[in-house]
């Protein structure tokens, strides 16, 4: 579905990824794990279209989509839900929600799925009419991924959904995430919490210093002794 | 080094005149307004020369600002090394190169300053200042015996600019001169430059109910006080010096609003005389049918003042000798009037009282000093 | 009696401002910049009114209509030309760069045109003075009033009701995040200092109809009160500019009133001081302690 | 970092000052320079002490103030009183209109504590203007039409006010006072939660930086023959804001370059009057749009000759104590 | 530990921005040498009652004494003379200023020299500047980041500026460390390696530490006693252990099974 081939992405001089080459195939879960600089976000923005590789290519459904403008990105349907959730804190709960359909013309479908985000998102329904900036920053982080999800998404990109949320908000969205990955979006995360992201993915792939330097599925990362050693805290 | 001002000005065929003037800024419609006077003046000089020399203009914009008209002379004095300097159209900025003319002994003239204080102060005259106008204490006694005489007001009310030394001369004098004869200021207001709205303030001098309203200023801002004091109702004369004096004053006020004022002026472009309608044509020709102001016909006023005094001493008259060439000017005829100064530099100029009838300046009266 | 007019006198000094400063609230409360060149579009918007009355013959609406589309554009070439590049620079540098905008408006006017004024046609619109127990109004400050408090509603609801008002907001916030909900930020932010701009021609020409005299640096000092009055209702803030201008307005005629015409300018800087000092986001402003 | 390296550092600084001094005042002596070059050097000199003042303020304690030429009138008009009505001595007047800036500064100051960003850029600039205006109605000093004051402003003296308010405003950036300035504009909450009186060093900074900005006041009035409230507009105060600006905010030395070459710029277009401002205004944006950060960066002059230490970063620290 | 005095006692204290009442009738009371934890939902107000502790906000009910001086309506820069110094949520370091002068910035408030000596050049500024440069070195020292000296703060890398943030706190002199979240955006062997950190400064400077963290196994391994927040108000207070277990925390924070 999404091809990353040999990118390498720049902020200035400094280069952020060096021959990047990833691949997530239809309706899987996908992480990236990595210490923090590594280059996760990075790439979650090359491929929304945020940031543009100096070169390589990004292949969506076959296409190129490398260096093309995020609006067009979001249009074929990759959403992108970016670290800190960058929820429009000035509007309320359903003009964010609104904003993330803001392609989209299809007043009947998009009515459906604003529906389908308050079935997996119960708490934004109770509050619609709240400046989405006093939400509870779990609520605030649920109100993101709904954003992304208003766009219909093929592919959802979400950066470390869980920081700084409380433990029962962390379950709370890796339930979620579960979910909407079973209605068949395919899924891209990046995390911290190792752990709790391998458990829930099929695949992944382990980022050091702007590289990949692991892939394989889930399992055969759990229970490798570099990956236990370094991000999984070691016991 | 100050003693180079012995090769100062004329440098082969050519002499110098330094101009100094706002062409930038707040006043930059009234010095530009000068530089097309003294160019088309200079045009003219220039078809016969002074012993063979032409003059050149060499221009400098001050801004505006007293700081940067200060440069500007002197560069003019030690870079240029210029004959003559002429500057700036505003008081406030020529006060700021006296000294220098003083200093480097190059004659100053301004065209349009009629602060007093320029050419003498506390009895002392500046050796080397003139000016082509007459000064703010004459035309303010002027306007203020006319009101008392012909208009019989016994009560006014006068509205200054308080941001112009012109302005407030005019006002010192008139005031002095209509409380003398016994007539009394009911309301003294003031606004400064670039005002657009006085609505206010004439609402109070409404409330005063004065007979006559003089407002010494400039056309900018007195097209709008006398629309506004027409549109709030108050229909009393107002009177007004040489700064009214502009095309556009009737386009910003209206002619209705110009009913029963009055001005007192050096020259009006609606004066059959000969001289100034030579004047007015060929200055309509070389700027688009664009009607001369007092400061246009100053400008060109100043140029044929220097160059009356130039031909009297000499195409290489070393500005010293310029500068008593033109202490001695003597009965020249200008567009404002014959010229003749007095001891503190000051031209003795009659005034004309011009009255506004449906938009026009019609003649009134002519006081002599 | 005569308070009455004063107050009158205020009001219809003030809606001049706050017709200004609604294009600056509005541009601000977008980008995020203090536009200083607003002032210099609405002088440009003002000629613009002024050339199509006088050489193409046309009367009021047309020649607003024009002045605003024309000043829309420019606005546009402005941003494009002078904001865009500094978008991610430091707020100062934008200041500057505006600065700079600004004095080349100015100068660029005096270099094609000279610095001379012009004067309105005065019968453009009807002006007649409505006496209501002795205080008199114009027609036209009603006019002045009325097309303010217009065109404040049209752009509240612009911005808070309509999908483009919600991109504005989205970008004002969050650029980068609103791209990624397919909002063009560029395309946004031209359509913010378009409007911005079309407001600053509309009050040109009115300015012009009404106050009669234009000249290239008469943007100068309304758009510096438009600014304070914008600040005085909480900078960003639609209805506030309103407010603020109207205030303004008033805080002038009433010093002018009491005698000090001349102390009138410091007084509106000093009440703006005050406001600050004491409601640091202005009136209108909510008053948000930075969350740490 | 020692002592030692200190003083060798500021010797040659002494030396090199002393050098400069004495050329250029050999070179006005001898008429090499003439009284238009003259001018052009004092209004330099000027714009170098305005400049490197409100770079204390901007620059390094990151307050938006842009009403700097309110300190100027202030210092212009309190030093002219002294010496034209009072008839006291230049220096007298110098050091009255820097102490009544500073008085200024400090009331500004008080404003500041509430005030952030935009609103205090507001704050300062309608300081300003208040200024202007009280100035236009004090008939004392001549109102509009300003007052007349005699020349007496010399290359020494600007000399040694230059010279005074680089080595005081570099002494006090590089000093723990400075860092603590430096940290309001890094983060002032941060500041405050170190234990730093932010109210305090913000308002040292605009008393110091008012201070010297009167002593620029003082100069100029005896440089220009005539002064008046005009002349102190928010022009003037964006005039001086662009040297800090264009030269690098937080930069010294940039803010010293940036105030030389723009007189010069404006000197120079001065020869075309009907396109200055354009130019000027042109120059002004193209620069900003090309290097948005200023001549110098947040550089000084020195880092440029250091040889780049090992693990120093590439953009100096210059607000070590170097 | 009831026979000491508290150090720091925070009685009924509350605050309401507009009509959220963000803290409400909080009882915290922290003995010398404690380290306690401060766990709650996001949003219940754990750092905004760190806020009030360090004078960023002004309560609007209830007041607050450290070593029994009372603390209310004292500016910032006060309390942190007092000896109470803070990490923030979001690192706010000064960015373009290096890793050293970070740390001399919060040593400023103990430096002996006057402004008029430094801009004199008297000797005592050299003396104070020299004093505040080894005390800085010594800070980074203990926290790895000398080698970092020279680099601007904003180049660091993030967890990196973490460490900065606690050294920098360290270098105001504090008896009472208030950190708020250091952990967030760490992964679980940076996170161990911090809990290694946090134990060895409290012994090194004999500190209190009051740690506000989302990360259950750093809170659990490391705190003494938790106080619970939630909505504003405290729900639970006590060891790790009975926080573990009590259904009020658990339903509101924790979820059903702990890992
Ligand atoms: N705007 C920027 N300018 C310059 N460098 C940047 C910028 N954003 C990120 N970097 C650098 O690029 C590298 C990769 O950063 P990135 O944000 O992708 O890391 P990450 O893996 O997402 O880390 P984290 O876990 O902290 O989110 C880092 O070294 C970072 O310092
Ligand atoms: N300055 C403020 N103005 C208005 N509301 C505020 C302000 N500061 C905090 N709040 C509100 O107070 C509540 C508590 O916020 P606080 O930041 O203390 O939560 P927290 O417990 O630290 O949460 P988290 O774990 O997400 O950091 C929130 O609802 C927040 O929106
Ligand atoms: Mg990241
Ligand atoms: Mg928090």
């Amino acid at each position: 579905m999404l091809k990353v081939e040999d990118i390498n992405v720049y902020y200035g001089n400094i280069q952020a990824l060096k021959g990047v080459t990833l691949e997530i195939n239809q309706g899987e879960i996908v992480t990236l794990i990595g210490a923090n600089g590594a280059g996760k976000s990075t790439l979650l923005k090359t491929i929304s279209g945020l940031l543009k590789p100096k070169n390589g290519q990004v292949l969506y459904e076959g296409k190129s989509i490398g260096g093309k403008q995020a609006q067009a990105i979001v249009k074929q349907g990759i959403s992108h839900v970016p670290e800190g959730r960058r929820v429009f804190a000035n509007m309320t709960v359903q003009e964010n929600l609104e904003l993330g359909a803001f392609l989209r013309k299809d007043k009947a479908g998009m009515k459906e799925d604003m529906e389908r985000v308050y079935v997996l998102f119960p708490r934004l329904l109770e509050r619609l009419k709240q400046q989405a900036g006093t939400l509870s920053g779990g609520e605030q982080q649920m109100l993101a991924m709904g954003r992304a999800l208003m766009a219909r998404p093929k592919l959802l990109l979400l950066d470390e959904p869980s920081m700084g949320l409380a433990p029962l908000l962390v379950k709370t969205i890796f339930r979620i995430i579960e979910e909407i990955n079973a209605t068949g979006t395919t899924i891209l995360l990046v995390e911290q919490n190792a752990n709790l992201a391998l458990s829930i993915a099929d695949r992944a792939y382990v980022v050091e210093t702007g590289r990949i330097v692991l892939a394989g599925t889930a399992e055969e990362l759990t229970s490798s002794e570099k990956v236990k050693m370094a991000y999984l805290g070691g016991h | 080094g100050c003693s180079d001002s012995e090769k100062s000005g004329s440098d082969g065929d050519t002499i110098k005149i330094g101009a100094n003037l706002e062409l930038t800024g707040g006043g930059a419609s009234y010095g530009q307004s000068v530089v097309e006077g003294m160019e088309l003046a200079i045009g003219e000089l220039n078809k016969e020369g002074i012993d063979g020399k032409k003059f050149k203009l060499v221009k400098y914009d001050n801004k505006s600002e007293a700081a940067e008209a200060t440069g500007g002379a002197t560069k003019l004095t030690s870079q240029d090394k210029v004959s003559v300097m002429v500057g700036a159209a505003t008081s406030t900025n020529t006060l700021a190169q006296v000294q220098i003319a003083n200093d480097k002994k190059i004659p100053l003239i301004t065209p349009t300053g009629t602060n007093s204080d320029i050419t003498s102060k506390d009895g002392k005259v500046n050796d080397f200042v003139f000016r082509t106008c007459f000064i703010d204490p004459f035309q303010g006694t002027v306007a203020a015996n006319f009101a008392k005489d012909t208009l019989k007001a016994k009560t006014a009310a006068i509205y200054i600019d308080s941001s112009s030394d012109y302005s407030k001369g005019l006002a010192a004098a008139f005031k002095e001169a209509f409380t003398e004869g016994g007539g009394t200021i009911v309301k003294e207001e003031s606004f400064v430059q670039k005002d657009t709205d006085f609505q206010a303030t004439l609402t109070n001098i409404k409330s005063a109910k004065p007979d006559f309203v003089f407002v010494p200023a400039f056309y900018e801002e007195v097209g709008l006080i006398l629309k506004q004091a027409r549109e709030s109702g108050i229909d009393v004369p107002f009177m007004g010096g040489d700064g009214w004096d502009s095309p556009k004053l009737i386009e910003i006020a209206g002619a209705d609003a110009l009913e029963n004022t009055f001005i007192t002026n050096h020259y009006s472009a609606e004066d059959p005389d000969e001289k100034i309608q030579g004047f007015v044509s060929a200055f309509k020709a070389k700027y688009k049918d664009k009607s001369p102001d007092a400061f246009a016909a100053l400008g060109y006023d100043t140029a044929y003042f220097i160059a009356d005094a130039i031909k009297r001493a000499g195409g290489d008259a070393t500005p010293e000798k310029i500068k008593d060439a033109l202490e001695s000017t003597d009965g020249l005829a200008l567009v404002s009037g014959k010229m003749k100064l007095d001891e503190n530099h000051n031209p003795i100029k009659s005034a004309s009282i011009l009255k506004y009838v449906n938009g026009e300046q019609k003649f009134e009266t002519k006081v002599n000093p | 009696m005569e308070l009455f007019q004063q107050l009158v006198n205020g009001i219809s000094l003030g809606s001049i401002y706050a017709l200004i400063a609604l294009g600056y609230t509005m541009v601000y409360g977008i980008v995020k910049l203090i536009n200083f060149a607003h002032g210099d579009v609405f002088m440009v918007g003002a000629f613009i009114g002024f050339y199509s009355i006088t050489v193409l013959d046309l009367s009021f609406f047309p020649a607003l209509l024009i002045s605003m589309a024309a000043c829309a554009v420019f606005g546009v070439i402005i941003e494009r030309i002078a904001y865009k590049p500094l978008r991610n620079a430091t707020r100062i540098a934008a200041l500057i760069t505006a600065i700079g905008v600004s004095l080349m408006i100015e100068n660029g006017m005096i270099f094609i045109r000279g610095a001379q004024l012009e004067a309105y046609p005065t019968n453009l619109l009807p002006s007649e003075n409505i006496d209501i127990f002795g205080v008199s109004i114009k027609s036209q400050s009603l006019l002045i009033l009325g097309v303010s408090l217009v065109l404040m509603m049209i752009l509240q609801i612009i911005v808070h009701k309509t999908k483009i008002g919600k991109a504005m907001r989205a970008v004002s916030y969050d650029a980068e995040a609103a791209k990624l909900m397919g909002i063009n930020v560029n395309n946004t932010i031209s359509a913010t200092f378009a409007i911005g701009s079309a407001l600053a021609g509309a009050a040109g020409v009115i300015f012009g109809t009404y106050y009669i005299k234009i000249e290239p640096l008469m943007g100068v000092l309304p758009g510096l009160k438009a600014f304070v009055a914008a600040v005085l209702g909480g900078i960003g803030i639609i209805p506030g500019a309103m407010v603020g201008g109207l205030l303004l307005g008033l805080i002038e005629a009433l010093v002018s009133a009491a005698g000090f015409s001349l102390w009138r300018d410091a007084a509106a800087f000093v009440v703006l001081i005050l406001i600050l000092i004491f409601l640091p986001q202005g009136l209108f402003g909510k008053n948000k302690r930075e969350k740490v | 970092m020692t002592i030692f390296k200190q003083s060798k550092g500021f010797w040659l600084s002494v030396l090199l000052s002393f050098i400069l001094f004495t050329v250029v005042q050999l070179l006005l002596t001898g008429g090499i320079l003439n009284s238009y070059y003259e001018n052009m050097i004092i209004f330099m000199g000027i714009n170098i002490i305005l400049a490197v003042s409100l770079h204390l303020i901007i620059g390094i304690t990151g307050q938006f103030s842009i009403g700097h030429a309110g300190f100027l009138a202030v210092g212009a008009f309190a030093s002219a009183v002294i010496t034209m009505k009072f008839e006291m001595p230049l220096f007298a007047g110098l050091l009255v209109g820097g102490i009544v800036a500073a008085l200024a500064g400090m009331l500004i100051g008080i404003p500041t504590l509430r005030l952030k960003g935009d609103y205090l850029a507001i704050a300062t600039l309608g300081f300003g203007e208040i200024v202007r205006i009280v100035f236009l109605n004090i008939d004392y000093i001549g109102g509009a039409s300003g007052m007349q004051v005699t020349h007496m402003t010399t290359w020494p003296w600007v000399f040694g006010c230059i010279l005074i308010t680089i080595l005081v405003i570099r002494n006090f950036t590089n000093s723990s006072h400075g860092r603590a300035c430096i940290s309001i504009r890094e983060d002032e909450t941060a500041a405050d939660a170190m234990g730093i009186n932010t109210t305090y060093y913000k308002v040292a900074a605009f008393v110091i930086g008012a201070f010297f900005a009167g002593i620029a006041g003082g100069l100029w009035a005896h440089n220009f023959y005539i002064i008046q409230p005009s002349n102190f507009g928010f022009l003037k105060s964006f005039d001086i804001l662009i040297f800090v600006v264009l030269g690098g905010l937080g930069s010294l030395s940039g803010a010293v370059l940036a105030a030389i070459v723009l007189t010069i710029v404006s000197t120079f277009l001065q020869d075309y009057p009907e396109t200055r401002m354009l130019f000027y205004s042109l120059i002004l944006i193209v620069m900003m749009i090309y290097r948005p950060q200023g001549l110098m960066g947040t550089r000084e002059l020195t880092s440029l000759f250091k040889r780049k230490t090992k693990g120093g970063s590439k953009d100096g620290n210059h607000h070590t104590t170097a | 530990m009831e026979t000491t005095t508290p150090l720091l006692n925070i009685d009924h204290v509350g605050i309401r921005f507009g009509g959220l009442r963000a803290v409400a009738d909080v009882n915290i009371k922290l003995f010398p040498g404690e380290l306690v934890g401060l766990i709650g939902p996001n949003g219940a107000g754990k750092t905004t009652l760190f806020n009030l502790l360090t004078g960023v906000y002004v309560p609007t009910e209830g007041s607050i004494s450290f070593e029994g001086e009372d603390l209310c309506r004292l500016p910032p820069f006060k309390i942190t003379r007092k000896g109470i110094s803070r990490t923030f949520q979001n690192i706010r370091l000064f960015s373009e200023l290096s890793v050293l002068d970070n740390v001399k910035v919060a040593y400023h408030s103990q430096a002996k020299h006057t402004m008029a000596s430094s801009i004199l050049r008297m000797p005592g500024h050299f003396s104070g500047e020299k004093d505040m440069h080894e005390k800085a070195i010594e800070f980074l020292k203990i926290f790895n980041l000398d080698q970092y000296m020279d680099e601007k703060a904003k180049n660091l890398p993030y967890g990196q500026q973490r460490r900065l943030e606690i050294a920098r706190a360290l270098a105001a002199n504090p008896r009472l460390l208030l950190l708020d979240e250091p952990a967030a955006g760490m992964n679980p062997k940076e996170t161990h390696e911090l809990m290694d950190l946090i134990g060895l400064i409290r012994k090194k400077f004999n500190l209190t530490v009051l740690l506000i963290e989302h990360d259950m196994p750093l809170v659990m391994g490391v705190c003494e006693r938790i106080y619970v927040l939630d909505h504003g108000q405290l729900i639970a207070n006590g060891t790790p252990e009975e926080i573990r277990n009590n259904p009020k925390v658990i339903e509101a924070y924790l979820g059903e099974e702990v890992s």
